[in-house]
């Protein structure tokens, strides 16, 4: 039992912390709003340069065959980044799909993944919409429930949604089933799926850790600064108690994460309690931070220019992705009222069966 | 206690919804925070002020029509109903108009009053400055009176920020600092500013919709004539106070526009009620409930009122309460709303949407502007119930 | 429209207050706590010489033929006194059902009620217990929901259960119906009971809302006394924003209660809303002002010999009494989202009808 | 990140696990707030000191069982599952006892430690003056250095408040002030006082639950040998923050309290699940997560303890979780409990209430004691957050 990342882990974070902090300043989202796609392939290859898109790619196809335990760290620093490209849905949901579909699927995308020269996206029956389909060369898909195909973008048709977070861009997707496209069915399809739906829950919540930190950063930052009545508005007790509550929800969400990203890795039989777990607590700090530290900005807080909203909007966001709560509720309550699963003192740790 | 309409305020509500249902624009219209928006708001002031329904609080006198506060309430209440547009010009209207009122001299009132009523001049709120925001007395923007070939006039210099209206507007109200050696509270003074004088440099600030609902005012040697000097110089603070008192509470923020809210809600639940849980459903009662003991409070303190009774600190109760109950109608809205809740209008999947997406980014600044809830709070707890300061 | 209560009304609520101030102190509460029925007959005497018990009892039965309206104000000074004695059961509830069924049993007992001689307990098929039951002379008990019984309290079977509030005695009944003791039946027995229900919330209400501001009273006034860190603790913005936020809350149910006093007075056919959205704020606003106060109290209001508390577990019994929250929901619920009750601006002082 | 116990982790689970089973009492036990339930818990204090139980994270030495941080989370988590009795003497075990290893002379440590673990002395907390409270640092109560024919010792005058287990305990421990003419943190000194000596008077405070959980303990030249010093003299601040810490943090609220709370709650959701909303299932949810939320970070914490890391200002983060988390659940335990909520267990009605309401009461004391809730939000914002005092 120990409950840290080890050194490499933790080096990798603050590899990947400094290098997002270097590259994708706000300034580089905002000028990224304002272009067609909101994505940039220049910014995707680089990040490949640092084995982010490629990070759970088994290393025969040129990956870094790592596991979520090892990206959970990763995740939550491109949310503290406000980085909108694709990584949740190529990275931590397409690429575990593509590497259990195998053959000639995998063999042909994870090595295009791990070197920043495909988008792949994905779509899932409880998703209303698919995020990243705009700018994806693959796209797998479900037709129902049971059945997974695997469709070139350019097969398929692509209806954006604009949505508030210029930073989100999701789309509905159709397309014309056949026997050549489907790529899994039955137990198997609907075991994807549901593996697909956990690793894109567990990394919205990650990605919603990151956001909630930086608001609380910027907060503190801005409240530290900004006098009022001759002094610093973060001095009055209403502006710190705000923050502390923030930071209460904080920091007992991210080991939540953090144990859900142990159970994806580990194909834990509470694998999907365990993650909506992680989606309901990390999203609620992430939407409560983006509450209260507008609160502690005022007026500024509430324009366009200053940065805050760059991450309130991910908060939103990452709260709609991948299963709003309501749903992830819903599979709390069915694994704690109706499967009879462990529970009381002794049982964290422990599988159904133990 | 009456709670019943008597015949007279009956007719008047008549009166209101016919004329309404007989003008009121059958399309929406455009944000008036947008240039052509702002053009069609002035052009629904202007039917309002043709059917003498502008002003309706407002003296006969100064192009009102004398309605009485309850009548007011009725008004707003049908204007609600009817759907009509948001008031462009409610900073002159319902905070400047008063004051003007209470402390223009005959030749300003006058001047300004009429244009107001008709939307002539839309006036822009120069409360705050980059140092002065919960901490109105900061004040340091400066107004020094002197005399020169064109007489006495004051020479502003400094900077306003977060003033609403400010992009399409044409004048600014606000205090100044004319004696720049006084403090605080003192040596301030309310100055009426046209935006269009050499030296005003407006630098609209666009909000989380993304549309300039606000600007920052750059003042550079402005020559302003002293005759805008509104009430007596150095006595900026208690001009102030009474329209602080107004913005916080009654005109503004009435009834109707909450119960309009909560009614869209309940309606909203309805269409979705099969989607959403009980929790949520317990939420939108519980939130029409506040707009129903909203409207029952106001109705309360208007009855105080025309029996003499003033507005006193009761107003950071009321900015709190409703500031809260909007921002919380408004989440539940995109929570019913579901995976539609945060696409834009525009989107292909976004039928039945309407307009909360755009109504929860503005009521998000609820909590913040006209004073921070933090501030009322510190109101209430020393000036209602005395706690130590 | 005038929504305010006339001179003789505020008047009489003044009165009222001086009188429970300097007789109902927190000692005089305490001392009842250590009887056995934790009632005093002679304080109930005293109350009956400044008219409560008879507020609502015609004139020609000796009582003071005042209406609900008369009476909401001084219920809240009830609440605020903290007082125990059967106002609500006997004065609120029963005085007004007995003027309903009328007839010889209305005869014998309003009188007797006005001068302070009797206690008359309800029953009702919504509230799980009797209160008051325990020192009632006359019971007025649902059989089912379509029959009322009047039943001497010697007939009947009292259980008591003792409850956290040592100033809150409820029981437990039971009767052997007889047509003897049948004083209505059918739709004019549901009507009764439906009134009865109405008027135990309204005064469950009015008092809560007293309940409350007291709560705001002792707590503004030890905060501003007990320094630490050199001032007084109510210098403190956390404090001072804990005991605004009761207030807000206060002042927002007071109106919704006095609404539903005019409502129930003048027979609304919205009567049953009314009262449930004035149950719902002003006991919410009661519980909500226990929890603030007790934490601006800190370790003093965790204590047994602080009166504080006297006023908590009243606000938490009124809570309970005359319908919990969800029952009261669930009322508005039917009368919003299926009685196609009016809704939006314009509609708040108008019926249904208009 | 290995989230499996190892063998000799599940050995000790094991072993726990069969020694409680066998010993734990089948009837619980009275409070140990009245006589007969500190009688009670004294002696099965003693039954769990004599199978080596009573200090589980204390070395051998003193009479503990020697276990690491995660042992004794393990113990914990099987000492709720067996449902145990609360531990009457937790003042001494959890915040005195490690204070006295690291700060006792061996004498001391002797004198103390082996009766602290069999309960035959128990003791008593000295923190809280009438006027130090949240402020602490406010101590007054003066303990004078003094010699005479018997001795070293401190003179004691003065009175402290809150004392927990001040009724029935014999001991008492705290700060006090030693330099009379000194300030604030300064020339305080921690000092074991007894309580059976000359001078010392124990009022017992009932509590909500009409219990005496605390006493003041008024001090009226008090004669205390001066070997009962804790530490330097002057000290005192230093050494009781490092009990403090201790408080706040991991001992005396081990996870598995609260998910045993957890559990129970959840328990009684399903026996009642057809008479509450969805409301109240969602919230009871929510509960659970958090327990798991607070059993997660707690490994979290442990995991980093034993690789030599150090628990600093996270403490309050931990306190202000789960005194509210407690809270909530108890609050909606009475919800889910309906008509009964309130009744007293006794009540003929009672059925199925189990001991909720007396936890209820007790959860309320959650955000007050150790350092009000209020108090570790500053702490969070300043220590952990950096925002300007």
């Amino acid at each position: 039992m120990d409950f840290r990342f080890n050194e490499d882990q933790e080096l990798l974070q603050t590899t990947v912390r400094d290098f997002l902090e270097g590259e994708i300043t706000p300034e580089v989202v905002r000028e990224l709003w304002d272009t067609d796609t909101g994505r940039s392939p220049a910014l995707w290859k680089t990040l490949a340069e640092i084995g982010l898109p490629g990070l759970l790619v088994p290393e025969e196809y040129g990956g870094m065959g790592m596991d979520e335990v090892d990206f959970v760290l990763l995740l939550e620093e491109t949310g503290r980044a406000g980085l909108a490209e694709p990584i949740v849905s190529t990275a931590a949901v397409a690429v575990p799909m593509l590497r259990e579909i195998g053959g000639a699927l995998a063999k042909e995308w994870l090595p295009k993944i791990a070197t920043g020269d495909a988008v792949v996206a994905v779509g899932h029956p409880d998703v209303a919409f698919v995020e990243d389909a705009h700018v994806a060369d693959l796209l797998l898909l479900s037709n129902g429930a049971d059945e997974v195909h695997a469709v070139l973008a350019v097969d398929a048709d692509i209806t954006l949604q604009p949505a508030n977070d210029p930073s989100r861009k999701i789309a509905s997707v159709s397309f014309t089933p056949t026997q050549a496209t489907c790529v899994a069915s039955g137990d198997e399809a609907r075991a994807f799926l549901a593996a697909a739906f956990d690793r894109g829950a567990l990394a919205s919540a990650a990605q919603a850790l990151g956001a909630c930190d930086r608001m609380i950063a910027l907060a503190v930052e801005y409240t530290s600064e900004r006098k009022q009545f001759g002094k610093p508005i973060g001095s009055f007790q209403a502006v710190k108690h705000h923050l502390a509550g923030v930071k209460v929800k904080l920091e007992y969400a991210r080991p939540v994460v953090q144990r859900a990203a142990h159970s994806v890795a580990s194909g834990s039989p509470l694998r999907a309690l365990h993650v909506s777990m992680a989606k309901l607590v990390a999203c609620e700090a992430g939407v409560f931070g983006a509450k209260q530290t507008l609160q502690c900005h005022g007026a500024i807080g509430y324009t366009w220019e200053q940065d805050l909203h760059v991450w309130m909007r991910r908060a939103w966001s990452l709260d709609r992705s991948w299963g709003r709560a309501p749903l992830h509720m819903g599979r709390v309550q069915t694994a704690l009222l109706e499967d009879g699963a462990p529970m009381g003192s002794g049982c964290t740790f422990s599988s159904p069966g133990a | 206690m009456d709670l019943t309409f008597t015949p007279e305020q009956e007719k008047f509500r008549a009166q209101a919804r016919e004329w309404l249902a007989a003008h009121v624009p059958a399309e929406p219209l455009k944000s008036f925070d947008t240039a052509e928006g702002a053009k069609q708001h002035r052009e629904w002031e202007h039917v309002l002020n043709g059917g003498g329904w502008a002003m309706v609080p407002w003296p006969v006198e100064y192009g009102g029509r004398g309605a009485n506060l309850l009548e007011w309430l009725i008004f707003e209440e049908e204007y609600y109903r009817a759907g009509a547009p948001k008031r462009i010009n409610q900073n002159g209207i319902f905070l400047l108009g008063p004051t003007i009122m209470e402390y223009g001299t005959p030749e300003q009132k006058a001047r300004f009053l009429p244009k107001m009523a008709a939307s002539e001049e839309v006036w822009a709120q120069g409360w705050s400055e980059p140092n002065a925001g919960s901490d109105m007395a900061n004040i340091q923007t400066t107004a020094i009176r002197g005399t020169d070939g064109d007489g006495e006039h004051f020479m502003v210099n400094g900077q306003k920020t977060w003033a609403s209206r400010g992009a399409f507007g044409d004048w600014l109200f606000g205090m100044f600092r004319t004696d720049p050696d006084s403090e605080r509270h003192k040596g301030l003074t309310f100055i009426l500013l046209p935006l269009d004088l050499p030296g005003v440099t407006v630098r609209p600030i666009e909000q989380l919709d993304g549309l300039p609902g606000f600007a920052e005012v750059f003042l550079d040697n402005v020559r302003v004539p002293a005759e805008y000097q509104l009430g007596e110089e150095g006595q900026g603070w208690q001009v102030a106070m009474s329209t602080a008192g107004f913005e916080r509470g009654l005109m503004l923020r009435s009834p109707a526009r909450f119960q309009d809210t909560a009614r869209r809600l309940v309606e909203l639940y309805r269409e979705n009620a099969d989607d959403v849980s009980e929790t949520v459903r317990d939420d939108v009662l519980r939130c029409w409930i506040g707009a129903e003991a909203y409207t029952l409070e106001t109705f309360r303190t208007v009855s105080r009122l025309l029996a003499g009774g003033k507005i006193g600190a009761e107003s950071s109760l009321n900015k709190i309460f409703w500031s809260e109950l909007d921002l919380k109608m408004h989440e539940l809205a995109l929570e019913i709303l579901g995976d539609r809740g945060d696409l834009l209008p525009g989107a292909p999947a976004a039928e039945g949407v309407g307009n909360w997406l755009d109504g929860y980014l503005f009521a998000l600044s609820g909590p913040i502007y006209a004073g921070t809830n933090e501030i009322q709070r510190n109101i209430i707890s020393e000036r209602i119930l005395g706690m130590p300061r």
